[in-house]
């Protein structure tokens, strides 16, 4: 039998339809549909029951309470708490993607000396022979936390140097250290009583402090009235965020903020509108119109408006001396609503210089900024947990990152009232991981490890039996029975308020009226964020937005 | 249960921060950006815009507004449009939903819609290595080649509902649904609720004489309302509002 | 897209859309059905193969289609519209009794009286014992020679006049010669035997639509200008050897010209 | 070569005359080499994603959704010249019906391909069959085009069939008779579905309520677009096809069809055209007037924006409407072929132009009072693909001249063999 070419059109034809008949195809169809749902290279969310668990954001120094959804060991979602006295529920964008910061691509895995592998035995053995050659410093981005008291304890024992590089907000508060002779890190601004509150370019709303503190202040006081309880009047030479929410924005010519605040001063004394006499700035009203840009009618009127409303306080975005000098002038110095010293219920440890010489090693914790690069002959030891690239540390030690490290929450540099929380270590760090304390208890092992210093804070807050806990209700630490219990109730997310601090007034004596230095212009809301890198996340903000722009020196 | 779910956005307290956009992203399992993603191409289900009011020097004036899904309640634009039923309105909470397995990838919705609050997976979704794990379990990711938008946090919603059901509850609490740029909302701007209800707290802000609705004039309804003391703001809720203000004075 | 399938609404519109488009997928289907149905069917009553001859015959330049009695010169002009099917002619027997104008002339081919010539160049010669020999003509002799092989039809097998009669191959082409009569294959013959096939003819016997006396030569002569025409069209070699006599072997002789033309207007291809 | 040239000459119909094998070859290359950078660049797409284009959130319809539209109106001669001349027997138009269809086949392939490379996920495109929302145009669209195209295959096969190779297939060429015969039955359907898809292809931007620009009233559950995307369809399909014919003549020195056809083809398409541009005239009012104003948007939000001024909507309804409607109505210019082939070419660029506002303009004006106004240029791969498929089209255009009677009887035309 032979084939023909039609026979093969009716088999072919055929077979056709008898195939559309069998199930095969429709199955085929649905797999394909199914498949296309789940492509294989697609990642797709492990699940799993899911707990939350709360803590705190220990990435920079605001200490915000987070609370954590867990699954299968890794946070996989972050909230702010509500219950929080400070922070009341608010992160700041990129506290919500931080769990992503774990799996960052520039996470420090492994010791690195130089750009090239090492072992941790190999930095140890290098700092180790820094320190027999002389001193060599320890450097702390965040004093006050138990791992502080480690690194502290580690540079007196031997005479070593022992740095904090402080907060932008502290360095904004050093002129009345300086003046008063307290430290720094007792003074908070006491922004729940103020009623005006003039900023010289600080970015209040733009990440400056908790993000929740002032934003819900300027939210609950200062939206949607003409005459608003809180008045905000911010002083910067362009429309920052926290200027196009103020309730005055006074541009000024960049840079004269100094001379404007001297220009403030000379009509407050000259108008006799604050109880001070004196010391007078130098700067005549027309100098200081002519270099700030604005009409000396609307400097009068800038200090009219100041003190109009009180009580009234000036935040400056660093620490020039001019700008401060206004509080001592308005009152705002040891006031409510002002300047305040707290009760450091927590001593926050004091920078401790060594007297041997230019250290020969330099340690630097992980708190310490990203930017910040000392100036040394010796090596440099920098803890961190991502590599940022182009630093000049001879050694780069992978410290703990997001959530792996147990760690207390001290004070927050601008905060009115002492705080204290205990952060723990929610998440297995890699293998190779190491904190500063860590590293340098096993130089030193008969220092006291983070979790006994922990311990001993604990108690010794207990035993003062002030202020509230804030757990899923305010209780008072008085009705706790035993410390043991309080510190389970921290462990457990909760966060110890002083009471409010009894307003001691403190005197700052002023001389005479600062030289007006220049400036610096507004930090925006990622300087204070101190890990080299942003999570993934960020890329919404400043890459698949017009919203922000990515800051400088930094990557997702 | 019979609810609209929509939100009150108080312009007057946005400060553009953007934690509703991350907490968004974190929450609904949205991808970071490609390198070569722009910010037309990204994928920001709430995406905040800054909006200057067209002046100078000290007259200038600037404006947040976050903008997500509106959850449009009539003649819903992109649900018509869609030719293979991936969007729909849930009759019983008023959400607009979409569903990405269903979709095509044609982008006629993101045509249709006036407020541009639909976006493209132009890429396939990537995270770097291990960072998959730090993923929203509640939730999918889409693929490459569909369109995603807000979906008020449906897996919230999803959740406070079995929670319901466990306690053997006909209605949610709302304490329960509260979607995540509501939630992360450092300023308390976004008000969420049930629009349908008189005692919401959401009916009262969205029928108080500052709230307004962006284009509303198109006649689509838009469950999200905006609200702001500020006039020039409140302009900008159609096209030729000022326009038409200026002819009056004419 | 059904009851039982998510996203199926019982609504107006829904119903209304869903049952058009059934309605045309439906007509498509129909349609493509009913051609093949009808295809298969006009192979089973055998009209397949008249359908495509007057499909082809429609197809071929009007120079080929001339009817016979122009050919004999009993007409000026006519075009044939019976696929040279003088059977079904009702002018047939009018044409046929007018006188004959052609003068009989040598063409410069050979062919006989005795036979009937069909257009695609086959003879019928009625034998004695009732059945019909059918050989190829000279013409087409000429140009194939010694065709390499010959695939004839199996004794007994029904031939049907304008199918395909037998095939034969030369250098490559095939030729496929349409079968002048209908009927029932008895035996078959060659080249060398000078017939290729005898028939026993389907009855009543009707040979009226072959070609005969007259109109044979003016019928191979217009062949013959034809064929000059397309082979001095392509190569510029004489086909025609001194004075009109045809050059035997003609495919052999002239390998390049435009063969696959010259034979399907010769065996009346398309 | 020598094989390839027998070949070649061998599927030619005989007695037509056609270029030179090589010639043919010389002239494929450059189509295929474009054909070829066309599929790659539209493997790019569908290997890598859309992000190869230049689309975006905002225009997430480009350059491939315009130039589909366009050439769908383009392709409506097909249907429309199957409806004169089998359902309003207009038999005169039956020697370029072939070609219509050929035309017709090659605008909706090209079409549907470039809209499966235009689609995220096309191995979904069956979803809109089984959950079709029958509300929404883009699945009107879907389902008339995908029928048509096989109501286009259908019509196609008898064109292939009566190849000189093919024909030789007794079966084939029986079964191109009686489907010859029931072509009637599709050139109906055909003007069915094309009447709706075209229409849903014009209602695929009037339904949209969110961009004033495109959005318009209407009729029942159409808007005034879908009438006038038929009603310009038709008016550009016999223009196209006069354009391509004439294309053809002058590319092969053959007269392909009868000065009467053009005649014929340009004054339908002239009349029609006349009446669109009258019919666009009035909704341009309404539209302006009542429509957009109602919603809060002003001419000037339309019109206010460089390149896309008012001079675009003169362009579209004057030059490129009235005018070619003109040259190809009125006899002393409609008998010259060179301002008939003036006026077809005028009256397929307004059609595209228009294709391109609704389209373009569409996406690239604001809605929102604090939009930008947008600009985007088609990406390498996204003009890459779309000229593979202007290859293509050049290519299978080209093989059916070639092999098949696209022209009525092309031995009719022929007079190699001299009366004896």
């Amino acid at each position: 039998m032979k084939f023909s070419r039609r026979d093969l059109l009716i088999g072919s034809a055929g077979a056709t339809a008898g195939f559309l008949l069998t199930p095969v195809p429709w199955k085929l169809l649905g797999d394909v549909s199914i498949w296309t749902q789940n492509w294989p290279w697609i990642p797709q969310p492990v699940r799993g029951p899911v707990e939350t668990t709360q803590s705190f954001c220990t990435l920079c120094a605001s200490g915000c309470g987070i609370r954590a959804r867990m699954a299968a060991g890794y946070p996989v979602g972050i909230s702010g708490v509500r219950n929080h006295p400070i922070t009341k529920g608010a992160l700041c964008p990129l506290g919500f993607a931080a769990h992503q910061l774990n799996w960052h691509p520039q996470r420090l895995r492994e010791v690195r000396h130089r750009g090239r592998a090492a072992s941790w035995a190999e930095a140890r053995a290098a700092f180790e022979k820094a320190r027999k050659e002389g001193p060599v410093a320890v450097v702390d981005g965040r004093s006050g936390r138990a791992a502080s008291s480690v690194l502290e304890a580690f540079a007196k024992k031997e005479n070593d140097s022992y740095q904090v590089v402080p907060s932008v907000e502290s360095q904004a508060l050093a002129p009345y250290a300086d003046w008063s002779g307290d430290p720094v890190s007792a003074f908070g601004y006491d922004l729940e009583n103020v009623r005006t509150i003039v900023s010289f370019g600080a970015p209040l709303l733009d990440g400056w402090g908790a993000p929740g503190r002032f934003t819900r202040l300027w939210s609950e006081r200062a939206v949607g009235a003409a005459d608003p309880q809180l008045r905000l009047i911010q002083i910067e030479s362009s429309l920052s965020r926290t200027a196009g929410c103020a309730w005055q924005w006074v541009p000024v010519r960049e840079g004269s903020e100094a001379q404007l605040a001297a220009g403030v001063a000379r009509v407050l004394l000259e108008e006799d509108l604050v109880a001070a006499q004196g010391p007078m700035p130098q700067l005549s009203l027309v100098e200081v119109a002519a270099q700030t840009g604005l009409t000396t009618e609307a400097i009068r009127d800038l200090a009219r408006k100041m003190v109009e409303n009180r009580p009234v306080m000036v935040i400056a975005t660093d620490g020039n001396p001019a700008i401060a000098a206004l509080n001592v002038l308005l009152g705002a110095v040891g006031a409510p609503g002002g300047i305040i010293k707290r009760g450091e219920r927590v001593q926050p440890q004091a920078p401790y210089e060594a007297s041997g010489g230019s250290p020969r090693a330099i340690l630097l914790d992980a708190t310490v900024p990203w930017e910040f690069t000392p100036k040394t002959d010796g090596e440099v030891f920098r803890f961190a947990a991502w590599d940022g690239g182009g630093n000049k540390a001879d050694w780069l030690l992978p410290a703990p990152g997001f959530l792996e490290e147990l760690t207390d929450v001290p004070t927050a540099p601008t905060s009115a009232v002492d705080t204290y929380a205990v952060a723990l270590n929610l998440v297995a760090p890699p293998a190779e991981i190491k904190g500063a304390a860590q590293f340098l208890l096993e130089l030193d092992p008969s220092l006291r490890v983070v979790e006994q210093v922990i311990h001993r804070r604990c108690e010794e807050l207990f035993h003062a039996r002030r202020g509230m806990v804030y757990a899923e209700q305010a209780i008072a630490i008085t009705e706790f029975d035993s410390a043991q219990k309080f510190e389970e109730q921290l462990r457990k997310g909760a966060v110890w308020m002083d009471s409010p601090p009894r307003i001691s007034a403190f005197r700052c004596e002023l001389k005479e009226w600062p030289a007006e230095n220049n400036v610096r212009q507004g930090t925006n809301w990622a300087a204070a964020w101190a890990p080299p890198v942003l999570p993934a996340l960020a890329t919404k903000l400043y890459q698949e937005s017009n919203l922000r722009e990515l800051p400088a020196g930094r990557q997702a | 249960m019979s609810a609209r779910y929509g939100m009150v956005i108080d312009l007057d307290r946005c400060t553009g921060c953007g934690s509703c956009m991350v907490a968004c992203a974190a929450e609904n399992n949205v991808p970071p950006a490609t390198s070569r993603a722009t910010p037309r191409t990204g994928l920001t289900p709430m995406l905040v815009r800054k909006v200057s009011n067209g002046a100078d020097g000290a007259a200038k004036r600037e404006v947040f507004i976050p903008i997500s899904c509106m959850h449009c309640g009539n003649e819903t634009p992109c649900v018509s449009v869609c030719p293979q039923q991936a969007v729909e309105v849930d009759k019983a909470t008023g959400i607009v939903m979409q569903m990405p397995q269903r979709c095509l990838g044609c982008r006629y919705c993101m045509v249709a819609c006036p407020y541009h609050a639909r976006y493209f997976n132009w890429w396939d979704p990537a995270w770097p290595a291990g960072m998959e794990k730090s993923l929203n379990p509640g939730v999918a990711v889409r693929m490459r080649g569909v369109v995603e938008k807000c979906n008020l946090c449906h897996a919230r919603l999803h959740s406070a509902m079995e929670k319901a059901a466990a306690n053997r509850k006909k209605e949610i609490d709302p304490a329960d649904y509260i979607p995540a740029c509501v939630e992360a909302c450092p300023t308390g701007a976004i008000l969420f609720g049930n629009l349908a209800d008189k005692n919401d707290g959401v009916f009262s802000a969205a029928h108080s004489p500052d709230a307004f609705r962006l284009l509303a004039r198109l006649g689509t309804e838009p469950k999200v309302y905006y609200k702001s003391g500020q006039a020039w703001v409140r302009a900008l809720a159609e096209r030729d509002s000022e326009r038409a203000k200026e002819s009056e004075h004419v | 897209m059904f009851p039982w399938v998510d996203g199926f609404h019982w609504s107006v519109g829904h119903i209304v859309f869903l049952s058009l488009f059934f309605a045309v997928v439906l007509t498509i289907l129909s349609t493509l059905l009913s051609a093949v149905w009808r295809t298969a069917s006009d192979f089973r009553t055998h009209r397949a193969t008249d359908m495509c001859w007057q499909m082809n015959f429609a197809e071929l330049p009007e120079t080929e289609r001339r009817c016979r009695h122009q050919l004999a010169g009993r007409v000026l002009s006519r075009i044939c519209d019976n696929a040279f099917d003088c059977r079904h002619c009702l002018k047939y027997a009018e044409f046929a009794a007018l006188p004959v104008k052609t003068p009989s002339k040598n063409v410069g081919i050979g062919y006989s009286n005795q036979l009937l010539y069909h257009r695609g160049h086959t003879w019928v010669r009625p034998e004695s014992d009732g059945n019909l020999t059918v050989g190829l003509d000279e013409l087409a002799h000429h140009l194939i020679g010694r065709p390499d092989s010959v695939e004839l039809p199996v004794k007994g097998s029904e031939i049907e006049s304008n199918g395909i009669g037998w095939r034969m191959r030369k250098n490559g082409h095939e030729i496929r010669v349409r079968a002048p009569i209908d009927g029932t294959v008895v035996s078959t013959g060659g080249d060398e035997e000078g017939w290729y096939l005898k028939i026993r003819p389907r009855l009543p016997l009707d040979l009226r639509h072959l070609l005969r006396e007259a109109e044979v030569p003016g019928w191979l002569s217009s062949e013959l200008d034809r064929l000059q025409l397309q082979l001095s069209a392509s190569k510029s070699q004489p086909c025609l050897a001194d004075g009109g006599t045809l050059m035997p072997e003609l495919m052999d002789a002239l390998p390049a010209a435009d063969w696959d033309t010259v034979l399907e207007a010769t065996f009346l291809e398309v | 070569m020598s094989e390839l040239l027998v070949v070649d000459r061998r599927w030619i119909a005989r007695g037509a005359e056609r270029s030179s094998t090589t010639r043919f070859l010389l002239w494929l290359v450059p189509w295929v080499a474009l054909l070829a950078l066309g599929i790659y660049a539209a493997g790019l797409c569908l290997y890598y994603g859309l992000n190869q284009t230049n689309m975006d959130n905002r225009f997430a319809f480009g350059m491939w959704i315009f130039l589909d539209l366009a050439i769908i109106a383009m392709g409506a001669g097909a249907f429309f010249t199957g409806f004169l001349v089998y359902i309003l027997k207009q038999a005169d138009l039956k020697p370029i019906l072939n070609s219509a269809v050929v035309l017709g086949f090659i605008c909706y392939s090209g079409a549907v391909a470039v809209l499966m490379v235009d689609v995220g996920q096309p191995l979904r495109a069956w979803f809109t069959f089984w959950y079709p929302n029958t509300h929404s145009m883009l699945t009107e669209v879907t389902f008339c085009i995908t029928c048509y195209l096989f109501v286009l295959i259908l019509e196609y096969i008898p064109v292939l069939l009566r190849n000189r190779q093919l024909r030789k297939v007794p079966s084939f060429l029986v079964f191109e008779h009686q489907l010859h015969h029931l072509v009637p039955v599709l050139a109906a359907l055909g003007a069915f579905l094309s009447f709706f898809h075209q229409g849903s292809l014009g209602g695929l931007y009037g339904v949209l309520r969110g961009r004033p620009f495109a959005f318009r009233q209407g009729f029942a559950i159409w808007p005034s677009t879908f009438f006038l995307f038929i009603l310009s369809a038709i008016a550009v399909g016999p223009s196209f096809l006069i354009l391509v014919t004439a294309a053809a003549e002058k590319l092969t020195g053959q007269k392909l069809v009868q000065p009467g056809v053009f005649r014929k083809l340009g004054l339908i398409s002239g009349l029609l055209l006349g009446v669109y541009v009258a019919a666009k005239a009035i909704d341009t009012l309404i539209w302006l007037n009542i429509t957009s104003r109602a919603v809060g948007f002003a001419p000037w939000d339309f019109y206010s924006y460089k390149p896309f001024g008012s001079a675009l909507l003169f362009l579209e309804i004057v030059p490129l409407g009235l005018l070619p409607a003109f040259l190809l109505t009125v006899p002393l210019t409609a008998k010259k072929r060179g301002w008939l082939l003036c006026g077809a070419a005028l009256a397929c660029g307004g059609i595209l132009l228009n294709r391109f506002v609704l389209t373009v303009q569409t996406l690239a004006l604001p809605t929102l009072a604090f939009d930008e106004f947008l600009k985007y240029i088609p990406s390498w791969q996204e003009v890459a693909s779309f000229a593979g498929v202007i290859a293509y089209g050049v290519i299978v255009y080209s093989l059916s001249y070639r092999y098949l009677p696209m022209f009525g009887r092309v031995k009719g035309a022929d007079t190699n063999v001299s009366v004896g």
